[in-house]
């Protein structure tokens, strides 16, 4: 008795949460300016979102056999979610479209494997309207 | 690169799928057991006349690293969800979109393609491009930019294609 | 009370015409072959809607047997549909490689452009 | 012995093995890939089927009981069930005729105009084609009719795009557009029918459908409204009959003559099987003014039809728009809502079919010598290629409907139908329609025959016997059913009488 | 708490649906129609514990395959035009 | 089969609907379900308001998608899991591929602003106007008695209920009941495959007609 | 019964088969065009031999045509449409005028088409043949069906022959010939048969008419006037056109239309249609037919005018056998047993001596080249037996003795002043002179004009040319020779148009 | 680098599991959603993703074109011949009873084979039409 309770709140807490993400990422893709920052909000559902929603299923799933496919479910999300929105920013990039950006590093050399000077690079804002090399 | 695999990879597939089958069927009558084992092997056919059974289709030798690499990564992606839900919510949808380049230091492509798409997975960056070694990443913020540029998740991943 | 009554009860049918119509629409008054095929379709997708509803029980669930339920919709109607749905992808695939072999023929696919082409024959 | 106990053994299975063999014959032709290898099943199969038919339609018509084969073993409104009534061994008969004697000319002409590595798959086209059409015809589930004729629909649009000219592209574009919105409202209205009676069944539909009637007239009415329109454009019943004279004018001509000859007639018995056997006759002639509307537009397309041949230059489009205004009559017949209307448009539907096949398939043979059908090109082929000619003069003159060829027969009783009515325009409209088919039948028998040969005509001759056997049979048919009326008027006389008496 | 669950998804679902409408860019309307995919996968999770029969997961497993095999198909035809493009056929790239 | 005693043990239960399995769910009235699909449907409507409008043939093709996914959740919701499966794969799937394909064959992206819309909407407002007339007094949605479950489907359900038939009703109507309406349906499939085939397989060939001074009528056939 | 060369229903089913014989033999001696000739002579012989022995056989036992013996039923079509033959004595007359002319006519074509070196010559003879065919089966058909399908039959089979030219006037021609033929056949004549047997319930030819009292005076003048419209080959104005349109053919083609078979045909039906269809009794009762007689007195009348008119001479002679055609309607429409004698006698003499007047008209195109009436001065002495036979065709056709016509009018006067009706009167006389007025003009010119445009001296005039080839000459001297003989020795004609009366 | 390795590596991750659950769905269908259509079109799903990713001939060198090319006829082949051998057992057309003793069981049997023939067809017409639209002009 106490243990479905637990589980139920437990349940009502993720789905909630999940439920936040996912409404969340929604208003994102609404309120985002363009087409790029709005992948960032797609990755709020597919990640945070779906993670919680399905935790908080699974929780009340009763057999073995609905997990399984649920996790099934939440492993091809996470597949997806990354190999799509990597896709459409590459096709979009493809096709000429260009994010706006506060400020564009790609014109500076590459960061190195130790991963250094970051703060050299905040110095140079340039807006985007730095040279590409390519 | 696309050779055949080895046996080993391909056990790894036939197991794999028949422990995929099984956890879906959810009906374990002798019929559908053996139409299961006949289908796994139709499909580690086909898959080996892919070439799709080797270290890449099945990284084996990331199994055991790969829980630790996966909970870290949640947190991650957990902080940056937050912080993406903030910036949604903000009315003034404080966001600086920035973009830029990183070097990735794995070795394997499985290695580079785990960094790449663990980039993409944490909310608030992408991974828009891969050459040579070098992905091009567009962060929603400046502080996302940074935090890859600070190569933390590069050796995580490293760490994690590098274990043995 | 009653008239809203009808329409929460007769909304799928209210959609289904709308769909319907709207494909029809499509279909008349585009040009674009392709665009002409998916109004085709969305005309077809109509059907699937109409004979769907007719087969819910609300309270029912999905016809696969369970001891633990009692009402089942109606099973008949969704094979149906599945016969429908394959004819339509059937249909919409001969169509669109019709339109293929249009356009290396006539190099475009508007129809207005390929009467005229063709002096209205 | 043996063959007596195959007989019988076999016999059961008859209705099946009409849709059954051609399918399989399908299946085998896109299996085999050899053109010829194919024909030589295909004509098998479509000679053993009016054997089969034919021995159904002697079994219905003997002793006056229907046919019935449960798919499955599962009875009638749970299972689809294949019945064999007169009308429907009717038009089984009718059209497994057509298919069985159009094969000979199909060898040389489809191996004329379709690329060699195509041919097989041509004959698979084919075979569905007539499967699709006899599905249609036997059913009585209400859906199974439109998965046939889904069947028969797509392997027709196929057929058609493979015409030479870029046009039959276009034409089976257009046939597929409009041939899948007539298919669609059918299956609406068959939707409707299906939430008001809960059955599926032709016969079953019809016993629940007078209770239903009296709860929910709106459905029944506008599945009556739907199912009507969405097989008219099926027939081509003007104005729903655009795509057709593009369809067959830019077909290869087998595909032309077979479709010509049966397809149009295929949906026209589907929409007679609904108004008279599911509608119950009330409900559609009474309740509706369905009768009045097909009427109308059988009437306006028995004219502007034929006023477009008329002007037509091409010969296949010329006979092709004849095809419309020929619908117009059997259409017509039915919106009479009489016994002898019906009877009329029911021999219609066999005597056009004969007619008309045999005209295609005189314009196949021209193809297959000149190559073309334009009008100016045919000068003078008459006394070029003589007895493709001749045959084709009497199937026209049959098409005119000249007293002694089938023809006549169906206005015969079209007019009688009118008279009953006491429907004095209708008489003279349906002959003064038959003088503009004279028109441009004469036409083009001018064209044939006396004027000298064009440059095209020159070198023309008759074909060869294989192509020409089909077209005699048919023509020397046309006058056969002419004074011989007892295939014709003699089933349908009492098929109609079934159909209005199931009612009274 | 599964209609809680449900009604959330599609709310999301109303959200992304205008973003689809509203574009402006077509790769708006990618983005927006593979968040659908993935909302649909979710709703479909949800109902099913919703109306108590939650195996039919199938069917979602289905929507996130098939909409994965769409976005590579898009991806293709923005990177190449041609869904058929072989690397070491062309070689141009 | 005793098609009687099973459709009157379901009638029977026929004043306890909405009380199913979402147990009371319902909002002033409006049963949970038909609330969700209510507002799927004007989705559905939605979507199809911008697939008219849009011209762009590849926005076209991702509406078109999005579609599908929502027409699957309404055929979820509407207990049509099979057609659900079906739609999903077909319309977000197949369907998205080939016309694709079909785009880059025809480098058809953005179509120009064309036609008269009279006929058009008079054709769709009298198809519609028809369509409504003939609805308004059909069966109103979701209730038990209707006539389509009263006459076959208890029938089917008590097959599958006394273990003559799969649990799975549709697939015992599809394929057994019904199954030759199956052996249709997959005859369709084989003509339309073997008709691409037909049209695309091989080189491309010239046509008649497609030669200079196109329009003539010369050599036409 | 057995006559010598058969029963009489042997006899019928010969009469009915020989042309159709005669069609398929002649193309098969298509490169051997004596024999194909030599064919198409015996056919015509054995045809008339055939015909007439049947007569005889009538003739010895008038009860054949009633008891059923020269009935015989092909074949039943579907219900009320049977393809059924029967002998009576108006069909016994028209086959017999048919049959023989068919010989004269052979005999003539021969001479013509090889003097004018016509083209396709066996697909004349072959077509001939068939029209013929058609004719018997039109003379002996028992039913209006019947008798539809051989109308029909004979209008396609003189197709070929109107238009055997192959010119663009002929091609025109033969257009107006067959669509006006078809379409009153079609639009008028068929709705009237049917609603014949809508309202009678049968399509038979029945002694007194099958009619009855089942339509009211005007429906039975509507179907009537359906019916006499309907019949194009009759040429009742307006719908006369097609017969100088078809003047574009070759002569022993105008012979075929106007006297053989075609406009015969036309007259004929007309008159079983009131005899056998209405009745006459019940015509007249019901006062259906009097517009009628207008109709046709106008036609008459009109046509006359026209013929005036014409300077061609094939022109001139096919507006004289409309006028000519009408009155045997009007014959007919006066509705006396005594004036459908005369309509019945006027259809043997005007066969007679219009082939005789067209042949004529042939032999001075085949010699002379000669089309108008203005050329033709002087032209009777260098053509003397042409001439003279042309002169005697002239005189029948004004209605003087001794020509057959003479007879044909006197009956028809006859039955017009036992019914009191002065119309018909008026219209014959006035006719008469009409006729003379276009008739004797051509033979005068022939006998007593100079010929124009010639300097030198009536004796060389001569030299340039003579009579045509001999078997057109003998042709036209033995109808000549008929229209003569029908007016001495009219029993035959008579006693058929008696029998008819009788019933 | 000649593939997008991001692709290729999750592709090759992804494929035998979308076989492998094409066949689940197919031979699952007595007891929830699916069925030989669901199934094939998914298995073409497989071929189609193959190919968008490796190219065309990478994956007509796994699945064939005349393979899929006799699949097309062969799934209906199995269908219609599962009709005929009820019709030889002394059943009617499809009717599966005679296949054996118990009803259930023999109605199994009979609803496996014709799925699998609409599983064949399916995968198989898929395909081709895939090959065909995006061979076209190659
Ligand atoms: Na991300
Ligand atoms: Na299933």
């Amino acid at each position: 008795m106490m243990g479905t309770l637990v589980v139920d709140i437990l349940s009502w807490v993720l789905i909630c949460a999940g439920s936040f993400f996912v409404i969340t990422g929604a208003v994102g893709i609404l309120r985002m300016p363009d087409v790029f920052s709005r992948m960032h909000a797609v990755s709020v559902i597919d990640t945070a979102g779906a993670v919680l929603l399905v935790l908080g299923l699974g929780l009340q799933a009763g057999s073995l056999l609905v997990v399984f496919k649920l996790v099934v479910v939440l492993g091809l999300l996470f597949f997806i979610g990354p190999v799509a929105s990597h896709a459409l920013a590459q096709a979009a990039l493809q096709a000429g479209i260009e994010p706006k950006l506060d400020q564009d590093r790609r014109g500076q050399p590459v960061a190195g494997e130790m991963g250094l000077d970051n703060t050299a690079n905040k110095q140079t804002n340039d807006a985007g309207t730095g040279s590409r090399t390519q | 690169m696309r050779g055949k695999g080895s046996i080993g990879y391909i056990l790894s597939l036939g197991f794999t799928l028949m422990a995929f089958w099984l956890a879906m069927s959810g009906h374990y009558t002798p019929f559908l057991l053996s139409v299961g084992v006949g289908c796994v092997l139709l499909c580690v056919w086909i898959a080996y006349r892919m070439h799709v059974a080797d270290e890449e289709g099945q990284p084996i030798h990331l199994y055991s690293s790969a829980p630790r690499y996966w909970a870290w990564l949640w947190v991650e992606i957990f902080k940056s969800a937050i912080d993406v839900s903030r910036r949604i919510w903000h009315p003034s949808l404080p966001i600086s979109p920035t973009m830029t380049r990183v070097r990735a230091s794995q070795k394997t492509d499985v290695g580079l393609a785990t960094y790449a798409n663990s980039i993409t997975l944490t909310p608030g960056t992408i991974t828009t491009g891969v050459e040579d070694k070098i992905l091009t990443v567009y962060a929603l913020t400046r502080e996302g930019a940074d935090d890859v540029q600070s190569g933390e998740m590069d050796r995580k991943v490293s760490e994690f294609e590098g274990a043995d | 009370m009653d008239q809203l009554k009808v329409f929460v009860t007769h909304y799928n049918y209210f959609i289904t015409i709308f769909l319907m119509v709207a494909g029809l629409y499509i279909v008349i008054a585009r040009g674009n072959m392709i665009k002409k095929l998916i109004g085709l379709s969305l005309f077809q997708t109509s059907v699937y809607l109409l004979y769907l509803s007719a087969g819910k029980i609300v309270g029912g669930t999905a016809p696969i047997y369970d001891p633990a339920f009692k009402f089942y919709s109606n099973p008949l109607p969704h094979v149906l549909i599945l016969t429908a749905i394959v004819v339509g992808v059937s249909t919409f695939a001969l169509g669109l490689a019709l339109v293929v072999r249009i356009h290396e023929a006539y190099g475009t696919v508007e129809e207005d452009e390929i009467f005229a082409k063709d002096d209205g024959a | 012995m043996m063959g007596a106990d195959v007989l019988s053994a076999v016999k059961p299975h008859f209705p099946i093995l009409v849709v059954l063999l051609p399918l399989l014959g399908a299946l085998f032709c896109a299996l085999i890939q050899r053109g010829t290898l194919s024909w030589l099943l295909t004509a098998c199969i479509a000679f053993v089927l009016p054997v089969i038919s034919g021995l159904m339609l002697f079994d219905v018509l003997k002793t006056g009981q229907t046919i019935t084969y449960e798919l499955g073993n599962w009875e009638a409104p749970f299972g689809i069930v294949y019945k064999v009534d007169g009308l429907s061994a009717l038009v089984l008969t009718l059209i497994t005729v057509i298919g069985a004697v159009i094969m000979p000319f199909a060898r040389r002409s489809v191996a004329y105009e379709i690329d060699s590595h195509l041919q097989s798959w041509f004959y698979t086209m084919y075979l569905l084609c007539l499967a699709g059409l006899l599905g249609i015809t036997i059913t009585g589930d209400a859906f199974n009719a439109f998965v046939f004729l889904e069947i028969s629909s797509l392997s027709t649009y196929v057929m058609i795009a493979l015409g030479k000219h870029r046009r039959a592209l276009l034409a089976s574009y257009q046939y597929l557009i409009m041939g899948t919105i007539g298919a669609t409202l059918y299956v609406v209205g068959i939707g409707l029918l299906y939430v008001v009676t809960g059955s599926l069944n032709f016969d079953d539909i019809a016993s629940r459908l007078g209770p239903a009637m009296a709860e929910r007239s709106g459905p029944v009415m506008a599945a009556l409204g739907f199912i009507t329109v969405g097989l008219s454009l099926k027939i081509a019943l003007f104005p729903m009959h655009v795509w057709l004279p593009n369809a067959y004018a830019y077909a290869p001509s087998f595909a032309t003559v077979f479709l010509a000859g049966t397809a149009t007639k295929a949906a026209i018995y589907l929409l007679v099987r609904l108004l008279f056997t599911v509608f119950g006759t009330t409900v559609p002639f009474e309740s509706m003014p369905v009768g009045h509307v097909l009427l109308a537009l059988g009437l306006a397309g028995m004219f502007i039809a034929a006023f477009a041949a008329v002007f037509e230059e091409n010969a296949k489009r010329m006979l092709a728009y004849s095809s419309v205004s020929q619908m117009g009559y059997i259409v017509l017949g039915i919106g009479l809502a009489n016994v002898s209307g019906l009877t009329g448009a029911l021999a219609h539907i066999v005597n056009h079919a004969v007619m008309k096949t045999a005209l295609f398939l005189a314009l196949g043979a021209v193809v297959y010598r000149i190559g073309t059908v334009r009008l100016g090109d045919l000068s003078g082929l008459g006394r070029k290629m003589p007895w493709t000619m001749v045959a084709f003069a009497i199937a026209g003159m049959g098409l005119m409907g000249i007293p002694g060829t089938a023809g006549f027969i169906t206005k015969w009783y079209l007019v009688l139908g009118a008279l009953e009515k006491g429907w004095w325009v209708i008489v003279f409209a349906i002959v003064l329609s038959s003088l503009i088919s004279v028109v441009y039948m004469g036409r083009i028998m001018e064209v044939l025959w006396f004027r000298e040969p064009s440059q095209a005509a020159e070198k023309a001759k008759d074909p060869p016997m294989m192509m020409l056997l089909p077209l005699w049979v048919l023509a020397l048919a046309t006058i056969y059913l002419g004074f011989d009326t007892r295939l014709s008027v003699g089933v349908a006389a009492p098929v109609a009488e079934a159909l209005f008496g199931g009612i009274k | 708490m599964f209609f809680v669950a449900t009604g959330a998804v599609l709310l999301a679902l109303v959200l992304v649906v205008y973003r689809a409408i509203s574009g402006p860019t077509v790769f708006d309307r990618v983005l927006a129609a593979n968040s659908i995919g993935t909302l649909a996968i979710l709703f479909l999770a949800a109902l099913g514990f919703l109306t108590g029969r939650p195996e039919w997961l199938d069917i979602g497993l289905t929507y996130g395959l098939l909409n994965l095999i769409g976005t590579f198909a898009v991806l293709k035809f923005f990177r190449h035009g041609d869904l058929a493009f072989d690397v070491e056929e062309d070689g141009t790239e | 089969m005793n098609k009687d005693g099973v459709s009157g043990a379901v009638v029977e239960g026929a004043s306890v609907q909405g009380t199913g399995l979402i147990k009371g769910a319902s909002i002033e009235g409006v049963p949970v379900e038909s609330l969700l699909m209510m507002v799927l449907l004007t989705l559905l409507a939605v979507i199809t308001i911008a697939i008219v409008r849009q011209r762009n043939m590849f926005g076209v093709v991702m509406l078109a998608s999005i579609y599908s996914f929502l027409m699957a959740s309404v055929m979820m919701v509407l207990d049509a899991v099979d057609v659900a499966m079906t739609e999903a794969s077909v319309g977000a799937g197949i369907s998205t591929v080939i016309l694709l394909a079909t785009l880059h064959l025809t480098k058809s992206v953005e179509y120009p602003q064309v036609r008269g819309v009279i006929i058009p909407i008079f054709v769709s407002v009298v198809v519609g106007a028809a369509l409504i007339w003939g609805t308004m007094s059909l069966p109103p949605f979701g209730i038990v008695d209707a006539p389509v479950h009263m006459h076959t489907a208890p029938t089917y359900l008590a097959a599958s209920r006394d273990h003559l038939a799969p649990p799975n009703m549709v697939t015992s109507v599809l394929a057994d009941y019904r199954s030759f309406d199956t052996l249709g349906e997959t005859a369709v499939i084989f003509t339309a495959g073997i008709g691409v085939l037909m049209l695309l397989k091989g080189r491309r060939r010239k046509m008649l007609g497609e030669s200079e001074g196109q329009g003539d009528r010369g050599g036409e056939a | 019964m057995t006559g010598d060369f058969g029963s009489p229903a042997q006899l019928m089913i010969a009469a009915l088969l020989i042309p159709w014989g005669a069609a398929v033999l002649i193309p098969l001696f298509h490169r051997h065009r004596n024999i194909r000739e030599f064919v198409t002579l015996i056919a015509a012989s054995g045809q008339a031999f055939v015909v007439w022995s049947l007569y005889r056989e009538v003739m010895n036992t008038p009860d054949l045509l009633r008891n059923g013996e020269l009935d015989i039923a092909v074949w039943q079509v579907a219900p009320m449409l049977e393809l059924a033959f029967k002998v009576e004595p108006l069909g016994l007359m028209f086959g017999l005028v048919a049959s023989s002319l068919w010989i004269v006519n052979s005999i003539y074509s021969i001479g013509y088409m090889r003097a004018n070196q016509e083209p396709r010559q066996t697909q004349f003879y072959m077509w001939f043949a068939v029209a013929i065919g058609a004719t018997m089966g039109l003379a002996f058909s028992k039913n209006l069906f019947s008798l539809f399908v051989f109308y029909e039959a004979l209008t396609l089979s003189t197709y070929p022959l109107v238009t055997h030219k192959g010119s663009s006037d002929a091609m025109k021609a033969g257009r107006v010939y067959i669509g006006l033929l078809i379409g009153t056949s079609m639009v008028l004549f068929l709705p009237a048969i049917i609603i014949t047997g809508y309202y009678a319930g049968a399509l038979d030819f029945v002694a007194g008419g099958i009619l009855g009292e089942r339509l009211s005076g005007p429906a039975l003048g509507l179907l009537l006037a359906l019916f006499i419209f309907g019949v194009g080959k009759a040429a009742l104005m307006p719908f006369h056109f097609w017969l100088p349109a078809a003047m574009v053919a070759p002569t022993p083609v105008s012979a075929l239309l106007h006297a053989v078979a075609v406009v015969k045909a036309g007259v004929f039906t007309v008159v079983k249609i009131i005899v056998y269809v209405f009745g006459i009794d019940t015509l007249r009762e019901a006062g259906s037919a009097d517009w009628l007689l207008w109709a046709s007195g106008f036609t008459v009348l009109a046509a006359s005018v026209v013929a005036l008119r014409q300077d061609n001479l094939k022109k001139r002679l096919a507006y004289s056998t409309v006028s000519q055609l009408s009155y045997v309607i009007l014959a007919a429409a006066i509705l006396t047993p005594i004036s459908v004698i005369g309509a019945v006698m006027h259809i043997a003499g005007h066969a007679v001596s219009k082939i005789t007047l067209f042949f004529a008209a042939g032999a001075i195109y085949t010699a002379a080249h000669k089309t108008k009436v203005s050329e033709l001065n002087g032209i009777g002495w260098k053509m003397p037996w042409t001439m003279g036979a042309f002169a005697i065709g002239a005189l029948a056709m004004i209605g003087l003795p001794p020509t057959a016509i003479f007879i044909s009018k006197w009956f028809m006067l006859s039955g017009s002043f036992a019914s009191e009706q002065w119309l018909p009167v008026g219209v014959i006389i006035l006719s008469t002179m009409l006729n003379a007025g276009y008739f004797l003009p051509i033979v005068l010119r022939a006998f007593f004009y100079s010929p124009e445009g010639v300097t030198q001296g009536a004796g060389s005039v001569s030299q340039d040319h003579g009579e045509a080839p001999w078997p057109m000459v003998l042709a036209l001297c033995l109808t000549a020779l008929m229209t003569i003989v029908l007016f001495f020795y009219p029993v035959v004609p008579l006693t058929l148009a008696r029998m008819m009366i009788a019933g | 680098m000649k593939l997008d390795v991001i692709l290729r590596v999750g592709t090759k991750l992804v494929l035998p599991f979308i076989l492998l659950f094409a066949f689940y769905v197919q031979f699952h269908g007595d007891y929830g959603p699916g069925g030989g259509f669901q199934a094939g079109v998914i298995a073409a799903g497989m071929v189609i993703l193959y190919a968008i990713i490796f190219g065309l001939k990478a994956a007509q060198r796994v699945i064939p074109q005349e393979l899929v090319q006799v699949m097309i006829p062969l799934g209906v082949l199995v269908y219609a011949g599962t009709g005929v051998v009820s019709m030889l057992l002394g059943y009617k057309f499809l009717e599966y009873t005679g296949f054996a003793q118990k009803f259930l069981t023999a109605h199994e049997w009979g609803i496996l084979f014709v799925e699998l023939g609409v599983f064949i067809t399916v995968s198989g017409t898929m395909s081709a039409m895939f090959y065909a639209f995006v061979g076209r002009g190659r």
